[in-house]
């Protein structure tokens, strides 16, 4: 099986479903413009080659004017792959997608489908307050939406063929450093999340999380990057003698909730790690899912690991503040026995 | 550019049709406000009354497989886009057989399999999805044409100065129709809007910029049918002001103190029902006002069925309300 | 004292701070034209005769622009008060809200205030999904934004002047439900928040949360109209020999954690009630927060009472079912023994 | 109305300073993109490189105490306002001594001391807030004009389109400066703007529309005064459009493909720096080749202290990204 970066993935991911639905398009800005860049983190690099800038369709600076191009578009039998090129961007268009794209098979009563998918690169990257939120919970509080975050390659390309293929809007939130983007768009402090993806056509179902390492004594709950810390915590926490379970939910909407609550029935003990702010944040769900649904089952408070309540600041060590350590995992962790 | 009626005169039967149309708008919206008085419309209401030449001007220059993106206010649309009266009074009663299953009520009215698109009640957002659409249908090679309604007052949205350049450059085939109907609730065009015509901002995106008349159906339609040749030929988009006011008040009981009655009064001389079937009787001498009366006899029925249709309807279940969240098939 | 409905405190509030401070204007759609609304629901009524048209400034219909000069004139020394017609409409100027305003003192180093009050309606009144919408939880969830929510017309009025002197953007969510607005802009089963309301100047602190009703049993938390049905419930449940504590945050941001962490370590049992969607709903923070902070205290899982998944439908019949009810309330309370 | 050289010629003294502001641009850039590469500078990096006749060409026509709003290539524009070059580097080197205590980085840069505006990164979004600004001046009656600087590309912002239209209803004391680089990061305008001119959009708002060569910082400032004298006087908001050119990648490390080389040579020999020098010292003939390598001394001083003061400056302490989420006082 060859390796891929996860930017890799999911070009590859595009390009098959492109080439097996004629309905199926890209757009954005500077996704396509020969020389340029392949969108804000080289996914969509080389595409129009093959499909021409019909399917690979750049766009003016008009956040509003993508997503609701996206959803007419949807609507009449299209299958659009927007990109925005930083996910704060998002908010540019937060009408389209909340008012609009969620609620439109709703509002008519079930007779219109909006098969859009939207990608946003999320994550805190030395760009300051602007270019480096993790939206995730914004959009988990919108029904109607689908809310994606792989963390692997292989659940990255299988996941947004899922998500093209699905009739309802979805949105794939991706972490800057987790791409593996190579030259210019390389990333300082960047995980390499290179693995295997099978060149056959697959997919990753919607929905379903999956146990990244089991243990017995405590349940790590992570996403996108803070999967990894949740790991680099678990080998830690190994050495002495705890034994975490990581959890990477993979889909946020609709959330597996019992692959969480499965693994709190064993271990009597929660964390949720995320990079973004703490409060209201996307684990605070996690938490509260579990504070009703696995109550008599905890033996100790819930801990969530997450960024304080403050915009991303720019300075390295503030910023490395900031975004939640492996070491700050470890602590909560061992703050529960 | 001002376009006015064409040399081509339009056929009795043709004439007789728009009149129809425009008579089941005016009727239904009548019918809505009464019914809301009697407390069987729970929704909201913004009325058409007055604007009915602009939505029959521009629909009867269509396909049926065009599509139509409504506004807040868009019982008009929908029935001049072919929607039922009895599924459009279902849904603003809320009942199940609504057009949305009344799940949509007043401001959401609309049915994909005429073309209507699901209005949409957040000003000027409609614009960029009706530009999608026709960015579909040049794709899929369809020739459908999209139209955008907006007011005066939406045309100072963002998502509509978006929309308008996109389709600019992309050449695609959508009208943007503006009906000025000189206020935005109760903002009078001129304190919001600085130059003379909302049809001047075509020229920040190199399309037509058209004015017409709209309160002459025939007018409207002649303009509208320009405007969607250049759109079926590739042309590209068109920004097509229709010059109208409202009749009636913004919504429900909306007792308009913010304009005058001398000017409410101007505008009822240049009622597009009157206008219309004075063309037909006098001018054009294609019927009498007995026949006009007929179609309102017709018009009549129709509005008198779809009330009985709506009131006759069950009530959707309150579990219902967790049905279509996301696509369950058709 | 003067008896009052909470447009009429709202509008007297800002009609004092008007008066006392030059610096004070209001801005958004229809607030201001003669014959015309007084806003969306008649809170600006009559205030132009006063203050004139500069000081209560008619807008175009240009969300963007409303919040965008809002955040210009309050960083060169005025203080503006904008205004939304609906808090849906809130989405079309996210970007401003949550990019701009929030950020800005703090990208500044600290450099630069934001004193704005932005207000906004929220709760489902029969209009529909894009006119009916609760969205304190996108909003609690950006840092930099402080948020209120007043749920009688004395905390309306004294929150709000509140919040006009303070140095920070400040959202305040108004329900439609509890205006008391009259004539035509009454609204189909409203309650009358009707209260006493002091002539003279007063404040409600931001950040001081206030027992509504005490009692042993358990805890409720509700905001805006849910904090009336939590009193209904109360009722209910005393003559079935619960006795329920009711708390009314009244500021969401900051939140008066220790007001709701004092009542749970008495009470041991906690539901929250809002209007909003379940899932990622403000009320799930209120949850993981307490199951965090007093989970020793705990004697039942925590329960929250929220609409469900779905966009705010709009026949009557689907609308009492997605808005929770004073009897959910209870039954939610009654699980929990 | 294009706008050439007025007929007044500057002093010796107002063309050295031109040059000096300008080159302290251009070799403060330079500087940035070599620290960049020695990884003295952790931040991200959209340099003004070949416009900077633009940033000084409209703050040389402004008070002290009138208000800019930058974007996210914003150095030019603040070190034009006065912003000081110390602050701005060791803003950019992630330093407390930054004008942003090391919170804001490249993108954010600013100091409303010298009526800078922290800048704003999000295309398009500085637009209104420039307008709030101008109306704030307005109500407090200071005479204060506000600038909004934005490019071609974030002229298709919705936020612009809402901005232009409240500046032009109200008669605000704002300039929207269109900097016309012809490229919107790899996109060229003619991709995505259907007029000639981005000038040409003022039509849709009833204020002028002025076009002017942006690489000749004489005429923007000659311009930016006609334009300001307007504001001040009450006369409200001009969109001003400098054709100009950005000689160098779009952020760090672009190798500049989707544009050919032959481009870039023509836009080189329009180098605004070389263009002044010339002017200063072949058609004025006000200062000698020598004076203006003085100048560039002066100027290799003032950056080389910069660089000092950013490198010997403390990194903030972690913790410090606690503050200042609300204000907290002077
Ligand atoms: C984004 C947004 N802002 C405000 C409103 C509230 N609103 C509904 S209709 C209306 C006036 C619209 O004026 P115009 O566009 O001229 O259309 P008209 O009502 O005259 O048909 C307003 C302000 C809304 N629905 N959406
Ligand atoms: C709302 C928003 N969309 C996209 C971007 C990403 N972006 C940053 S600069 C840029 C190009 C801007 O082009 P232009 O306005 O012409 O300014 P220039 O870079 O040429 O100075 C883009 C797309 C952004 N920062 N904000
Ligand atoms: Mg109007
Ligand atoms: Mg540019």
């Amino acid at each position: 099986m060859p390796e891929m970066t996860i930017a890799e993935a999911l070009r590859e991911g595009i390009r098959e479903e492109m080439r097996r639905d004629p309905s199926v398009f890209c757009l954005g800005e500077d996704i396509g413009i020969p020389g340029g860049f392949g969108g804000a983190f080289t996914v969509t690099l080389g595409l129009s080659d093959e499909f021409g800038h019909d399917r690979i369709l750049d766009t003016p600076i008009s956040e509003i004017g993508i997503a609701g191009v996206a959803i007419g578009a949807a609507m009449t039998g299209m299958r659009p792959i927007a990109d925005v090129q930083y996910g704060d961007f998002l908010f540019c268009m937060m009408d389209q997608l909340a008012n609009q794209a969620a609620k439109m098979t709703y509002m008519s009563g079930g007779t219109v489908k909006v098969p859009l998918v939207m990608r946003a690169p999320v994550g805190s990257t030395r760009r300051g307050s602007q270019h480096a939120q993790s939206l995730e919970a914004f959009f988990t509080h919108i029904p109607g939406l689908k809310v994606l975050a792989p963390s692997t390659a292989y659940d990255a390309k299988g996941l947004l063929k899922s998500a093209i293929r699905d009739d309802n809007p979805v949105l794939i939130f991706e972490h800057k450093l987790l791409y593996g983007s190579k030259g210019g768009r390389s990333e300082k402090g960047a995980l390499t999340a290179v693995g295997e993806v099978p060149s056959e056509d697959y997919v990753v179902p919607i929905g379903k999380g999956v146990v990244r390492r089991t243990g017995k004594d405590v349940t790590i709950v992570g996403k996108l990057l803070t999967v990894y810390r949740a790991l680099e915590a678990a080998q830690e926490l190994a050495q002495e003698g705890i034994e975490a379970e990581v959890i990477d939910p993979r889909t946020l909407i609709p959330l597996d909730k019992e692959i969480i609550l499965e693994s709190v029935r064993k271990t009597g003990r929660l964390v949720v790690v995320e990079e973004d702010n703490i409060t209201h944040g996307w684990g605070a769900e996690i938490a509260a899912m579990v504070a009703e649904e696995a109550f008599f089952y905890l033996d100790a408070p819930i801990k969530r690991v997450a960024a304080p309540d403050t915009p991303p600041p720019f300075a390295p060590p503030m910023e490395a503040f900031y975004v939640p350590s492996t070491a700050r995992v470890v602590s909560a962790v061992k703050s529960l026995f | 550019m001002l376009v006015t009626t064409s040399i081509e005169p339009p056929t009795r039967a043709e004439l007789l049709h728009l009149y129809h149309e425009m008579l089941l708008i005016r009727r239904f919206e009548e019918q809505c406000n009464a019914l809301f008085l009697q407390g069987k419309i729970p929704s909201t209401l913004h009325l058409y009354i007055g604007q009915e030449a602009v939505a029959v001007g521009v629909c009867s220059a269509l396909r049926p497989d065009d599509f139509v993106l409504g506004t807040h206010r868009p019982h008009g649309h929908a029935l001049a886009k072919g929607v039922s009266s009895r599924s459009i009074m279902a849904e603003l009663f809320g009942k199940v057989t609504g057009c949305c299953k009344a799940k949509g009520g007043s401001m959401h009215v609309g049915d994909m399999a005429v073309g209507m698109f699901p209005a949409i009640a957040i000003v000027g957002a409609n614009a960029p999805i009706a530009v999608g659409s026709a960015l579909s249908a040049k794709m899929r090679g369809t020739q459908q044409v999209t139209i955008a309604f907006f007011g005066e007052g939406g045309s100072n949205e963002g998502a509509v100065h978006e929309a308008m350049n996109m389709a600019a450059i992309w050449q695609l085939p959508v009208l943007f129709i503006c009906e000025n109907n000189l206020y935005g609730a109760s903002t009078p065009i001129s304190q919001v809007v600085a130059v003379e015509n909302v049809a001047d901002r075509a020229a920040a995106y190199g399309i037509p910029g058209v004015i017409v008349d709209g309160n002459d159906v025939l007018a409207v339609q002649e303009a509208t049918r320009i405007a969607v040749e250049r759109a079926r030929e590739g042309k590209g988009p068109t920004l097509l002001e229709c010059k109208t006011y409202r009749l009636c008040g913004h919504s429900r009981s909306d007792a308009c103190n913010y304009r005058t009655r001398d000017e409410e009064a101007e505008w009822r001389d240049k009622d597009p029902l009157v206008r219309l079937s004075r063309y037909i009787t006098e001018v054009a001498q294609l019927a009498t006002a007995e026949e006009i009366a007929q179609v309102a006899e017709e018009v009549e029925a129709i509005m008198q069925d779809a009330i009985n249709f709506a009131e006759e309807s069950p009530e959707p279940q309150p579990e219902e309300a967790l049905l279509h969240v996301f696509w369950e098939g058709n």
